[in-house]
């Protein structure tokens, strides 16, 4: 299990050919990686502020949760924080299972606990000005099917 | 009286106007330190005017707004959350 | 749309930074990779039989399918043939989408329906001798959902 | 009398030898191809013993026992899929 709060941009392919040269016996690997979207065409840039030390025990707790309830041989989640441009990687998890089914229903459950649970806030900063990402309801009923 | 570090983050940062402070407080719950703090300053009133838009953590564990503070250290406010 | 089969090994990380780097406007991709294992611990290598011509129209449909039934960026799909050595990744599907629902979905059922609908088969070559696969009733009921 | 592309994969190749023979029939569905090819050799018989084991495919579609030959070029016989 790897979980990492960072500021510095990385490659989800690079990760996930790592994540998956380091787990052994696993079938099936599953990856999800959040890009930053620009749908107005005006995005400048998205902040992500975070609460340090919360963070890491919120993502920690929702990994172990996943690994209690399914079969995995690994997971592994990336968060970033601070300012990030169009395009730019989010966050990815990537899980690995021996089966199929366990890595995907994983790696739904890590996202939708990561949306709602871990202690993470984005702003947009664009040409209109800035406003905070509101959260969505369809987030937190997501949850109820776990 | 209990010390307690309050942290604020996203538009309730903003609202308050600074990210973390010592809180010294009689408040036995979360709500009555909300009540406290409201009772301070316009920017305190602005920032909680609407609980049900506000999540809370005691020592980094999200709770409710009835959770006891005995023995808290750290008490944070924020909006529901925008990870992933 | 991107479906290649083919008999070259290939690097998931490499094709999905790839992938996502064309994508456009895509906030979610999700990606799965299918690896040899080797339960037994005496497997010497596993060799996947295909139909040429069928395979590639078969996987065609299924993608297509998947992009009526899903608002998707785009989808790609890479399968092996021939001779592969226990840990070599055998396939992989990648989804890109605005919303993660979709690309998690259109994942799922790429993989449920390339499972049992495209004519691939594979034998098992062991110092114990040689075995085809044989099909999973679970893969078949996994079709049911969709 | 029609002129047929045969296919056989995985085991059913190994079962009947080759994978790939031209035949010419008068069958009119798949199942009547099926008798045909039984009737010939032992190692035919033994191939499609078992019709529940098999899966068709006319013309590179998936298909039943019962679909016509009309038309068809190529018929193809194979077990359960398993790829993924």
């Amino acid at each position: 299990m790897e979980i990492r709060v960072q500021s510095e941009t990385f490659l989800p392919g690079e990760e996930l050919d790592a994540f998956t040269a380091r787990v052994d016996g696993a079938g099936a690997v599953v990856s999800f990686t959040g890009i930053v979207r620009d749908d107005s065409g005006a995005l400048a840039e998205m902040v992500i502020e975070h609460y340090p030390g919360m963070t890491e025990r919120a993502l920690e707790k929702i990994a172990a949760e996943a690994c209690e309830r399914w079969s995995l041989a690994d997971v592994l989640v990336i968060h970033r924080f601070g300012p990030l441009a169009p395009n730019e990687q989010i966050m990815m998890v990537a899980t690995a299972s021996r089966h199929r089914k366990d890595a995907f229903d994983a790696a739904e459950f890590l996202m939708d606990y990561l949306k709602s649970r871990a202690p993470f806030w984005k702003k947009e900063r664009s040409r209109n000005g800035e406003s905070w990402v509101a959260a969505k309801d369809s987030d937190e009923d997501a949850l109820t099917r776990w | 009286m209990r010390v307690i570090d309050v942290l604020y983050f996203a538009w309730v940062r903003e609202r308050v106007g600074l990210p973390k402070e010592r809180v010294e407080t009689e408040a036995e719950t979360v709500a009555q330190l909300v009540e406290e703090l409201r009772g301070r300053e316009e920017r305190y009133a602005l920032a909680f005017s609407d609980l049900s838009a506000l999540r809370v953590a005691v020592d980094q564990e999200l709770t409710d707004f009835d959770a006891p503070l005995a023995g808290a250290r750290e008490v944070a406010f924020f909006p529901p959350m925008t990870g992933g």
